[in-house]
């Protein structure tokens, strides 16, 4: 078949540079949604990094003459069975929830798409026997993996990491192989080849900047499966157990009161879904930002 | 066929192999060891503990438990539990079947839920029915199961009563679980579904579909949705170990039979021939489950009927 | 103070009016799900709690700590104190059909010993048993390498139940799975992490005097589900799922006695209550006031009200009430004080830092605090609560939360405060935890006094009540002169019943009773 | 006579983002009962926009129509609801598009896609009717075994029997409009022949119009009655085929006549061509939209439009058509004079003669091992098979063949972008696969290439400048202001501003990207450059610039080029010697000028029957070859072409010629040559 077919869509895509659009409204309330998220991530990292400026109480202070208080404007989330404030609390907590769902996604990232790179550029013999290793992680399911190392690394804010974050390299692993191999037969690595780039360069000046971009979108989604990983783990009683405790350690302390004080587990998991939430939605706009057959090339 | 068939089956028995023993080498590095849970350890005499590891054999060296334990597979022996020395076998095999049923009741959901609202979403593309669907989604995947099990059980067990907050005999008990962990895999698919359908949407047979007069819907459900369900149906394989994992938690929650408990439970056990015997069954389901969604591919994709 | 011994059920004075029928099934949540069926294996209370109503032991205890009379219909201790004879009552069938009699027994007892048989607390149990010599069908001699005031009373303890000999070669190790005894339930089924099913022994007709029913027991059946998940188990029980569910959360406990359709039974369980040990081998608590301010520093009264809400008593002992010999005396005898506990620990040099942290020679006062995982009983909050109270005083605490309690705790003794329980019947059970430990072992409170030894070496052989009682209590005395320990609370076994559920008893640690039960129609 | 369609001052915009973004601005055609109309123009002038605006499939990309009318027999579609335009589709208008691999759904049958439409819009029919009139439509557009193929997907066919299947789809009800959109652009030339004549007699059997959309004016001489020139949204001229082709009145009209290089183009010649490229919609010029591009262009074409005129039968839109018709100056630019360095070819090929081969190839074969082949054997596709021939210094070597027949493989064998299976190739003397890794690199500084797709060619995410130098840094090790600068001067030479160095590629349209990945093929000044279908994915006007921009190098840097093009005029045009391909072979090899005017392989010679010829008002004759070509896998035994030679006897079919010398500096692979 001739390919012309193909060249006049890429053609197209040049003369096309006005994304099209639908409608003005919705429109509007779509990138409401994204603002809103992109407001809640701020929102959250500036809880994470300076949780006194924004906290009213200490975290740890205990009023036990004022236990399982329903919210109130004293109290904007309520006290937990300590006499705590929970508003406090999840304030201060964001710190290890973000910091466990970047971390994992950073050193999960990191390995899996070392992991992927080399099996996609390498092709071949190291190709077979990459993928069949990863091929073995993905029969072990994620969470499974991350009990597995979780029990056996013990509590700990980097066991924890690690813990998740080994259950996600082969996904990355996968996104970032599949996304090499399309690389390597873009006419452009042709092009670097043929004027006598060597393979190392190839790959670091071509490919792997170019496979950066899904890895980014998947890194982004994979910071909300990360901290909800994290959260199992707290469930079931292999999580961070700190003076502070994180989000998913509240939320799963908290969840024997839900009958009796809805707000110490509910606000916890609002600040997981929304957080999640946002960034998924960021993730899904940054995708289709990034998506090659919407891109302008 | 049979071949391809044949070759997927022995890279898969690899693969499932493989994964026992990774499994087995994450779990001997585990500190402790199972004569805790057995001896309690206020009272146990360090010769008694001894005793007991050597009893279990758990002070033999990694590659004699290695190979001791294949050794007895191949014999289609699973070994016993360390911990209540009741064979393996027969406590899976009796466990599966409520984790199946979840695993495929939530499987149901995820892929009816998720198709139909995936579907809606791209034909309505920006319209409410679309934000919908995708709010939908992303709160599929955006929320703690067990948080988000407990709530279900709270408001539909115990404030309404209309269905059983625990166990695992009968319909019923599975309505609750399944919805929590579907909602997941829905939002999934919902995600899924709904870009390859608006990829398909955009492909020029689709304009001739239009251009010949066909009626929409037959353009939409029969055309379009039917080329969108070929990656979906990737993800399905994968979602099959995400609900199985999903087990875990879930089972947990709402006090199901198992083997998500009982895996949770042999794996803070240290109870090796247990976490052995389950991962290698997880494993054989998904791979098979893998090997299914690849054979049936075949059956929408005639493109690929030829490569077989 | 604390309820002790037999706690019969709420509803029980309601019998008279509703319509109690016998048969019936009874479905009880358990909070976790037993290891083993088998007595000599198992090591946890939820075991106990079911495997009870399988298994008959040769004597049973009353509330008044005496000793009565069950499978054994009377019993001679010799004069030295090292042999008891018993005679066994006729007419008993194991469930399998197997007649229970000495040699049954002697298989029993011997077994335990058996280096080959993986036992759990029943060794610790039967110590200092011997041998035993069968002297006919229905007599037997139990042998012991040296006297022990706890053997008799230990004979009614779970562990030591009596186990069908024929059962135990037929299934072997699986007899765990597949229990056989004398009880007045006969085992069906038991469904992983699921349900474990029993049947009322028809034949049944050996009832101790602790059971109103001296025949077989009323219900048809008990299902045990087994519901490790909190809201989950107390929501079964709220949607009528189930009738009974154990272990209720102390925020349950309210809502649930308010509440006209359910009932909360509880009775608190006996031995040694939850109790901080402070290892004193480790600097500075080593030195008496570096304890006391311990002592004096945390508040556990709050503690316990802030988080069981009333629904736990706070311990003052090293035993519970309940126990022979708990000295009452002790009851509060400690009240909390920051200042002194300020003032004892300045006495020793520690001076507050720049962070509020107390330093001596450049170091920080640093408290190691372990506790194992999962939360049971909200312990892992205890942490939480003492840290920060401690913070006031000035040390500060590191929390760890392990699984793996056996290697951080007995293995490599790496601890400055670890809490632990034991639900025992005998004072005696003091020995394991503060008589000086036997070369190479050790215990938790790692105390090594000859005095305290002595009281305990003689409070285990000593025949007269209340020069035996004297000995403990001045044993308790010196633990909290000494500030050896911090007692927190006594645990009540707490279950939430539907109002139907009647003549629900306990049994003197605190097991619960099925052979009286009866449900409302 | 009443007209079968009449558009009237329609517009069409699209939604976009600041504002709608105006695709088509007053189109007004008509076309009668029987006419053949063909929109031409350059891509992205609105040619497929208008076709899909007829059948209102504009609605479903969200396009609307904000002006005029459209009357299909009377009838006006802008009003017509939903309903009554799905029961117009299909049945009164049929489309066929270009890709027909893509307009059928891979996982319905031919079968079923056909009968659906014939059950869509004639109710009465049952399963097994519908089905039959499938099998007669199947047969009549020249698929042998309809019933066979009925049941195959379309993945199961070749491009063009799919094209064929579509128009019978097309035609399955009986349109009396029939609208093609580039219908054979996706085709071999051979297989085009095809479909274009059989276009022609379908619409005398079922008495319908013809909307033919396509870029190739020779398509457009052999069926037009009448032609329409779009440009950017707008109808620019429009008049009978041969008048336009005789006396094109607007001047981009003359542009795009001149710039195609005919049979009749010489070597060395530089082909007029149209200086730029088409606006963006979005950045539209004032008044005449062509003006900035236009030599007649004066004060007045910069302010105002010019309306579409009627006179004499046509309609042209232009301020100075009769000044430009009449001065006979065109768009088509000649050449600046400064760059004037052509030699007439006659004078070149003797010297080329004796020239030094710069390429030997002997017997070089590149096998592609397939997988699943059956019962354990392996099987190949013998993309190249066992070729010898040499290219000598200074020469342009052009390589042409159906789509399959191994041209591009060669290519890359010769640039030892893939190791070969079997034979040599040597580069002045030396075999490159015996190099070591790093004495090739170093060597690959002689030999450069061009790439097809200008898009994909050119990292999007490197700048310019970045791509250029990149040859640069690591040959010369040049970096910083010396790289710059040089970078500069080969912008330069390709015709562009240095400035352009510090933008991104997709700053730029198709010819200009084409040109930069020029410039990083000259960079390193190479002996040798392979230019893979350099030119088929750009317009015609681009075509002709770049075209000239090689030969002009050529000259100045004395390049060697393998050019590989199934545009045969364009190949004739630059190539000093041809090969031919078929199926992994080389059938003939013989100089340009001379395989045009006397092919001796029967390969060749229905090759060049193929091409349409740019004479209008001449009916298209289908005497080019017959078939398609066979799988490489499975290649016919004895001559390969023996299948579809209608010359084949019994030895053809056993005993395979041998490339021979036929002549003066030809060589023919055949047992008959012609
Ligand atoms: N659905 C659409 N939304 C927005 N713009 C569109 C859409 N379809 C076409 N266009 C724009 O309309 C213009 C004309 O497109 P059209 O496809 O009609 O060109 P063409 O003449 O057929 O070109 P080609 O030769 O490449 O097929 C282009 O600039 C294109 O970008
Ligand atoms: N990497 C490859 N693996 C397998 N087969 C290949 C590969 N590259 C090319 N082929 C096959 O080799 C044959 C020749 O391909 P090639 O691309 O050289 O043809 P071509 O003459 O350049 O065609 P076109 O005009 O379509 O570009 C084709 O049948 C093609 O399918
Ligand atoms: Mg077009
Ligand atoms: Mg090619």
């Amino acid at each position: 078949m001739r390919d012309t077919a193909i060249d006049k869509k890429l053609w197209r895509t040049a003369s096309e540079r006005v994304q099209p659009l639908q409608s003005f409204r919705r429109v509007n309330i779509a990138n409401l949604f994204v603002l809103a998220a992109g407001g809640i991530i701020l929102f959250m990292l500036a809880c994470a990094l300076v949780p006194q400026w924004i906290a009213p109480y200490p975290p740890t202070e205990m009023q036990t003459d004022s236990i399982l208080q329903p919210p109130s404007s004293k109290h904007w989330f309520g006290t937990d069975y300590f006499g705590r404030d929970v508003f406090s609390l999840v304030v201060y907590g964001s710190r290890d929830s973000l910091f466990i769902g970047l971390m994992s996604v950073v050193v999960g990232g990191l390995a899996g798409s070392v992991l992927g790179s080399l099996s996609g550029y390498l092709g071949g013999k190291w190709d077979l026997i990459l993928m069949r290793f990863i091929d073995i992680l993905m029969t072990i399911p994620g969470i499974l993996l991350a009990l597995a190392i979780a029990a056996a690394l013990g509590p700990g804010l980097l066991n924890i990491v690690l813990a998740v974050a080994v259950a996600g390299i082969p996904n990355y692993a996968r996104v970032m192989r599949g996304q090499i191999m399309s690389i390597k037969g873009r006419p452009y690595i042709t092009a670097a080849i043929s004027i006598g780039m060597t393979r190392l360069d190839v790959f670091r000046k071509h490919v792997l900047p170019g496979s950066l971009s899904p890895l980014l979108v998947m890194a982004t989604l994979g910071i909300g499966s990360s901290i909800l990983a994290g959260a199992g783990l707290s469930f079931l009683g292999l999580g961070l157990v700190k003076e502070i405790p994180d989000w998913g350690a509240l939320l799963s302390q908290g969840r024997g009161y839900l009958t009796v004080a809805w707000w110490i587990c509910t606000f916890p998991g609002l600040a997981i879904t929304l957080f999640v939430l946002s960034v998924n939605l960021i993730g899904d706009r940054l995708r289709d930002h990034l998506d090659p057959k919407k891109a302008k090339i | 066929m049979t071949r391809m068939i044949a070759g997927r089956l022995a890279s898969s028995l690899l693969v499932v192999f493989g994964s026992a023993v990774l499994v087995f080498c994450i779990l001997y590095l585990l500190p402790g060891d199972p004569t805790n849970t057995i001896l309690d350890p206020s009272t146990a005499t360090p010769e008694m503990i001894n005793q007991l590891r050597h009893q279990l054999g758990v002070d033999r060296p990694l590659y004699v438990q290695l190979l001791d334990y294949f050794g007895d597979l191949l014999r289609g022996d699973f070994g016993r539990s360390l911990l209540d020395s009741s064979p393996v076998l027969p406590k899976i095999l009796t466990s599966f079947p409520p984790t199946l049923a979840l695993t495929a009741a939530s499987m149901a959901i995820s892929v009816i839920v998720g198709i139909l609202l995936g579907v809606l979403s791209a034909i309505h593309r920006n319209g409410w029915i679309d934000i919908f669907a995708r709010l939908v989604g992303l709160f599929g995947i955006s929320m703690p199961t067990f948080w988000s099990g407990i709530l279900l059980l709270l408001i539909f067990s115990v404030h309404l009563s209309w269905f059983p907050a625990m166990g695992s005999d009968g319909w019923k008990t599975l309505v609750l679980p399944s919805i929590t962990l579907g909602i997941i895999g829905s939002g999934f698919i919902v995600r899924l579904v709904r870009n390859s359908m608006l990829e398909v949407m955009n492909e020029p047979y689709i304009v001739t579909l239009r251009a010949k007069g066909i009626v929409e819907r037959t353009v939409m459900y029969r055309h379009a949705l039917r080329n969108a369900l070929i990656p979906a149906i990737t993800m399905i394989g994968m979602l099959v170990g995400e609900m199985l994992a999903g087990t875990v938690v879930i089972e947990t929650v709402f006090s199901r039979q198992g083997i998500g408990r009982i895996l949770a439970d042999a794996i803070m056990a240290k109870d090796l021939p247990v976490v052995q015997g389950v991962i290698f069954f997880s494993a054989i389901i998904y791979v098979t489950v893998n090997l299914l969604v690849d054979l049936s591919y075949t059956l929408i994709d005639p493109r690929l009927r030829r490569s077989l | 103070s604390g309820g002790s011994g037999e706690n019969t059920a709420a509803g029980a004075d309601q019998a008279a009016s509703g319509q109690t029928t016998a048969g019936g099934e009874l479905t009880y949540a358990l909070a976790t799900s037993p290891d083993t069926l088998a007595p000599q294996q198992s090591g946890l209370a939820v075991a106990t709690r079911v495997y009870r109503s399988i298994f008959d032991n040769l004597v049973v205890k009353l509330p008044d700590n005496t000793i009565k009379p069950w499978l054994a219909t009377e019993w001679s201790i010799s004069d030295d104190h090292k042999s008891y004879t018993f005679k066994l009552r006729k007419g008993v069938k194991f469930h399998d059909g197997t007649p229970f009699n000495a040699e049954a027994v002697k298989f029993t007892f011997d077994r335990i010993l058996d280096p080959n048989v993986k036992v759990g607390n029943a060794a610790a149990q039967i110590s200092p048993y011997e041998s035993s010599e069968v002297i006919d069908e229905y007599t037997i001699k139990l042998n012991l390498s040296q006297p022990s005031r706890a053997f008799l009373g230990n004979l009614s303890q779970g562990p030591l139940s009596i186990i069908s000999p024929t059962a135990v070669k037929k299934y072997g190790d699986e007899f765990g799975k597949h229990p056989v005894g004398t009880g007045p339930f006969k085992f069906v089924k038991w469904e992983e992490n699921s349900e474990i099913t029993v049947e009322r022994n028809p034949e049944y007709n050996w009832a101790p005097e602790t059971v109103d029913n001296q025949g077989a027991p009323y219900l048809d059946k008990i299902t045990f589900k087994i519901v490790p998940e909190e809201a989950t188990r107390i929501g079964s029980v709220q949607s009528g799922q189930v009738l009974a569910a154990e272990t209720v959360p102390p925020q349950n406990v309210l809502a649930l006695k308010n509440d006209p359709n359910f009932q909360i039974l509880e009775t608190d369980t006996i031995g040694l209550p939850y109790t901080l040990f402070i290892n004193r081998e480790h600097e500075p608590w080593n030195e008496l006031k570096a304890r006391q301010a311990l002592q004096y520093g945390i508040d556990v009264g709050s503690i316990v009200k802030t988080l069981y809400l009333g629904t736990y008593n706070q311990a003052w002992s090293a035993l519970t009430p309940g126990v022979f010999s708990y000295d009452e005396s002790l009851e509060n005898s400690i009240q909390p004080d920051q200042a002194k506990a300020a003032a004892l620990l300045d006495e020793l040099g520690w001076k507050p830092g720049a962070d509020g942290i107390r330093e001596k020679d450049g170091k920080k006062l640093t408290l190691h605090y372990v506790d194992g995982s999962p939360n049971r009983e909200k312990r892992n909050d205890i942490a939480v609560m003492i840290q920060q109270q401690l913070k006031k005083i000035g040390i500060d605490v590191q929390v760890e939360i392990t699984k793996d309690v056996a290697t951080v705790i007995y293995q490599n003794q790496d601890y400055d405060l670890y809490g632990n329980s034991q639900v025992n019947g005998d004072p005696n059970a003091l020995y394991a935890f503060y008589h000086t430990p036997a070369a190479g072992a050790t215990t938790l409170s790692k105390l090594s006094d000859p005095q305290v030894d002595q009281w305990l070496e003689q409070g285990a052989v000593e025949t007269d009540d209340a020069k035996r009682a004297e000995l403990y209590k001045k044993v308790q005395q010196y633990i909290k002169d000494q500030a050896v320990i911090i007692p927190i609370y006594v645990f009540p076994y707490t279950v939430a019943a539907a109002k139907s559920v009647q003549n629900l008893k306990f049994d003197v640690l605190g097991y619960p009773i099925f052979n009286d039960v009866k449900l409302q129609n | 006579m009443r007209p079968l369609l009449e558009i009237e001052h329609l517009s069409v915009e699209f939604p976009a983002r600041p504002e709608p973004l105006q695709v088509l601005y007053d189109i007004s055609l008509t076309i009668a009962p029987r006419e053949n109309i063909c929109l031409v123009g350059e891509s992205g002038s609105g040619k497929t926009v208008t076709s899909k605006a007829v059948m209102r499939l504009t609605d479903f990309e969200h396009g609307r129509i904000t002006g005029g009318r459209i009357r299909l027999n009377g009838m006006d579609l802008t009003q017509a609801s939903p309903r009554e335009l799905r029961l117009l589709r299909g049945k009164k208008m049929a489309m066929i598009f270009q890709e027909p691999m893509s307009a059928f759904d891979p996982v319905y049958t031919i079968g079923h896609q056909i009968t659906q439409t014939i059950l869509t819009h004639d109710r009465k029919k049952t399963r097994a009717e519908a089905r039959k009139r499938a099998i007669y439509l199947l047969s009549r557009v020249g698929i042998p075994e309809p019933g066979m193929r009925m049941k195959q997907y379309p993945g199961e066919l070749s491009g063009g029997m799919l094209q064929r299947a579509m128009i019978a789809m097309a035609l399955s009800c009986g349109p009396e409009l029939l609208i093609a959109d580039e219908p054979t652009t996706a085709l071999d030339v051979t297989i085009q022949a095809q479909i274009l004549g059989l276009l022609q007699e379908l619409k005398q059997e079922f008495n319908m119009s013809i909307l033919l959309i396509t870029h190739d004016l020779g398509v457009a001489a052999q069926i037009a009655d009448r032609i329409i020139v779009m440009y950017a949204g707008r109808i620019v001229e429009q008049a009978a085929a041969a008048e336009l082709f005789s006396r094109p009145l607007h001047p981009y009209s003359q542009g795009l006549l001149q710039s195609v290089a005919t049979l009749d183009t010489e070597k060395g010649t530089r082909l007029p061509s149209i200086e730029g490229s088409i606006p963006a919609l979005t950045d539209l010029p004032s008044g005449c939209l062509f003006h900035p591009r236009c030599p007649f262009a004066t004060d007045r074409c910069m302010q105002e439009a010019p309306p579409l005129e009627h006179k004499d039968g046509r309609d042209v839109a232009c301020w100075h058509a009769e000044q430009s018709a009449s001065t006979g100056k065109s768009a088509g630019q000649e050449p600046p004079s400064s760059r004037e360095v052509s030699v007439p070819a006659s004078v070149l090929s003797p010297r080329l003669m004796d020239a030094p081969e710069l390429f030997q190839i002997n017997r070089l074969s590149k096998y592609y091992p397939i997988r699943g082949g059956r019962f354990g054997h392996r099987s190949f596709v013998r993309a190249v098979d066992d070729v010898s021939f040499s290219i000598r210094q200074g020469e342009t070597f052009g390589l042409v063949g159906e789509s399959g027949s191994g041209k591009s493989t060669l290519g890359r064998l010769l640039l030892q972008l893939e190791n070969q299976t079997s034979g040599e190739v040597k580069f002045q003397g030396r075999e490159l696969s015996k190099l070591r890794a790093a004495e090739l690199r170093s060597i690959r500084r002689d030999f450069q290439m061009i790439f097809q797709d200008p898009y994909g060619s050119l990292d999007p995410r490197w700048k310019v400048g970045e791509i250029i130098g990149a040859p640069l840094e690591v040959h010369d090790r040049l970096s910083g202001k010396e790289k710059q600068l040089r970078v500069g001067e080969l912008l330069e030479s390709v015709g562009l501003a240095a400035s352009a160095m510090d933008r991104y590629p997709h700053e730029f349209s198709g010819g200009q990207r084409q040109r930069i990945g020029i410039a990083r093929a000259i960079a390193l000044r190479p002996r040798f450059i392979l230019a893979d279908e350099a030119v088929s994915a750009l317009d015609v006007s681009v075509q002709a610039q770049i075209v000239n921009l090689l030969l002009e190098l050529q000259e100045k840097l004395g390049l060697t080029y393998l050019f590989i093009a199934h545009g045969l005029q364009i190949v004739r045009h630059i190539s000093d010697r041809i090969g031919v391909m078929y199926l992994g072979k080389l059938v003939e090899i013989a100089p340009a000028h001379e395989l045009f005017a006397s092919p001796t392989h029967p390969y060749t010679r229905a090759l060049i029957e193929s091409i349409p010829h740019m004479t209008p008002g001449q009916q298209f004759m289908a005497n080019g070859i017959q078939g398609e070509i066979p799988s490489p896998a499975r290649p016919p035994s004895g001559c390969r072409f023996h299948t579809r030679c209608p010359f084949a006897t019994a030895k053809c079919r056993t005993e395979q010629p041998e490339l021979v010398p036929a002549g003066d500096d030809r060589f023919v692979a055949c047992h008959y040559p012609l």
